[in-house]
């Protein structure tokens, strides 16, 4: 049986914020709430990091408070998560930074959205039809493409003409 | 619901138990400290800071915290680059009310007080250049909050921001002339649990809560005066 | 637990136990509350039960560092707490509408 | 009587982490981001590392809420929930708008 102590319940609390950071990356559809689960799953791993650091019985690193003797947690963990947040906070502005160009370049934020318009862009560059899902019904499948040499050989002179 | 959730919910779950599991053997609450004994030993009497964890940060491990401030550096930078600037009619967020503004006013130099304390007290206390920078940007960024008509002088930011980061670096490169290696804290120490004491550690906190200061309020500013969509 | 136990008075007992129920209302209030600033206003009153905690966490270690951690939580969260205020203020049919249509025109 | 204080931080703490990712209403999520922060910030307070707390208060509770609202009105994920806010699986597009009606 596990221990109920401030240890073990902190534990508990890093293991479940890291599970559920990243599971909601991989289920969430939507860009921004990946991006608060991204944080949350960084949280929790700095808890984790800060955990290994704490001893029973110790005092916070600073000398000159509390009675004199009593022993010290580890600084050092505390020295790393402390550079880890602050670079995890510009990474969270960065990223807002690229989601409201998202915003701005495609109108939505919701993944399958944006996959549906980026492919439809891309094809329209391509001068293709957009392609439909893989897992559509059988008869909206992409059919695989087959190499048109009759094309093929009508565009090789034109490039040869062009060079 | 599809079948990829579901598969996903099943490993994280199980993830979650392993990681239990492994948590019910681990020694947790009595870690082999082995580099922290060490400098909880060491720190003390050759640095004269009171706060070991800015002491570590800013004295053994100064050189990651330069790295650290240069990738800061280079998010706010990719942020400002990538929000482009500001269309010349696009709307403005409406300023604020009597409540807000007078509170802005209000809490305007009480955050600037708490910033430069917890900025200049960071050997002594917990805090030091990074708490007290962040404390700083949002001082300066309460205002843009309750007008947001109201613009902050980048040009200033930027050279506030460059003069700190060059700071940091001259102390850095001083103690390498004088003493042979980068970084290493100089100056008499004082005794621990006066305000000036610890050698240049003081002055490193400085440089770091102003650079981090700056930077961070241009790019609350900037992030700030991006155009919203209409609806 | 060596040099360093923790005892307590039935008086601050109590006021933990206190502080541990209305942190659990305001968190059933999160939970529950219909609409989206119901929550807003429920994560500002955790903010202000937390930085109270903080202050008696301060008091139970008997070391005054820790009252500086209050004073930065209290001061910033507010902060955050209007920023989201602001993001919903302003924008609704009321009264963005009739502020837009006036910048826009002028 | 620390590890009953931490019990129910760490369960504020989960339940606001779940909120974040049931919530339909994007700004409700961002104010459960600020609760995960604030939990965290007390945790640390508890594991005695008051430099970290005053971090996380910093970061995770002011600079994240304030860049995170700011970005709520860029983004036009503003508006308002109509009601039924908690869904089984997470919402992804924006809830009806006319919320506010009756405020």
């Amino acid at each position: 049986m596990i221990p109920l102590s401030l240890e073990t319940v902190s534990y508990a609390g890093a293991i479940g914020l890291v599970v559920i950071g990243g599971l909601g990356l991989v289920i969430c559809n939507h860009l921004f709430r990946m991006l608060l689960a991204l944080a949350m799953a960084e949280s929790g791993a700095n808890l984790l990091l800060v955990l290994t650091g704490f001893r029973d019985g110790a005092i916070a690193p600073i000398i000159g408070y509390g009675p004199a003797g009593a022993p010290l947690v580890d600084p050092l963990p505390q020295v790393l998560v402390l550079t880890a947040i602050v670079i995890g906070v510009g990474v969270q502005a960065l990223a807002v930074a690229v989601l409201v160009r998202v915003y701005r370049s495609y109108g939505t934020l919701d993944m399958r959205e944006l996959r549906r318009r980026m492919e439809g862009e891309i094809a329209a560059a391509a001068g293709i039809a957009a392609p439909g899902s893989a897992q559509a019904p059988l008869g909206q499948r992409p059919l695989p493409p087959v190499p048109d040499y009759e094309l093929v050989r009508r565009s090789a002179p034109v490039r040869e003409r062009g060079a | 619901m599809p079948m990829r959730d579901i598969a996903s919910l099943v490993f994280s779950a199980g993830l979650l138990f392993l990681l239990l599991v492994i948590g019910a053997e681990l020694a947790l609450g009595h870690p082999d400290m082995r580099v922290g004994a060490e400098y909880l030993r060491v720190a003390g009497p050759e640095l004269g800071a009171a706060n070991i964890v800015t002491a570590i940060l800013a004295g053994y491990r100064g050189f990651d915290t330069l790295g650290e401030l240069s990738i800061l550096f280079a998010a706010a930078t990719a942020a400002s680059l990538v929000l482009g600037h500001r269309r010349a009619d696009a709307r403005r967020d409406p300023p604020g009310g009597l409540v807000l503004s007078a509170g802005a006013d209000l809490l305007f130099p009480l955050l600037l007080v708490v910033g430069i304390f917890i900025v200049v007290h960071g050997h002594l206390t917990p805090g030091g250049g990074f708490q007290g920078g962040v404390i700083l940007a949002a001082a300066f960024f309460v205002a843009l909050l309750a007008n947001p008509a109201r613009t902050l002088n980048h040009a200033l930011l930027g050279w506030i921001e460059g003069l700190a980061g060059a700071a940091f670096i001259l102390i850095g490169l001083w103690a390498l002339v004088e003493d042979g290696h980068f970084l290493t804290p100089l100056l008499p120490l004082g005794t621990m649990g006066e305000l000036v004491s610890a050698g240049t550690l003081p002055l490193l906190s400085v440089a770091i809560g102003l650079k981090v200061g700056a930077e961070l309020a241009g790019l609350l500013a900037h992030l700030a005066d991006t155009e919203a969509p209409d609806r | 637990m060596t040099l360093y136990a923790i005892t307590l008075n039935p008086l601050e007992t109590a006021a933990f136990v206190l502080l541990g129920l209305a942190l659990l209302l305001a968190l059933v209030r999160l939970v529950l509350g219909p609409r989206a600033p119901d929550r807003v206003v429920a994560s500002d009153t955790l903010t202000v039960i937390t930085t109270t905690g903080i202050a008696g966490l301060a008091l139970l270690f008997d070391n005054p560092l820790f009252l500086d951690v209050a004073l930065v939580y209290g001061v910033l969260s507010f902060i955050a707490i209007v920023a989201i205020a602001r993001a919903i203020d302003g924008t609704g049919e009321s009264r963005g509408e009739r502020d837009g249509a006036d910048g826009d025109r002028s | 009587m620390l590890t009953w204080i931490a019990l129910v931080i760490v369960v504020v703490m989960l339940v606001a982490a779940v909120l974040v990712l049931t919530l339909r209403s994007f700004v409700a999520a961002v104010a459960a981001t600020a609760v995960v922060g604030l939990a965290l910030s007390v945790l640390y307070v508890l594991l005695q590392a008051p430099d970290v707390a005053m971090t996380e208060a910093a970061v995770g509770a002011g600079l994240s809420g304030v860049i995170l609202a700011l970005a709520l009105r860029r983004l036009g994920l503003w508006q308002l929930d109509d009601g039924d806010a908690v869904v089984l699986k997470p919402a992804s597009g924006r809830a009806g708008a006319g919320g506010d009606a009756d405020a």
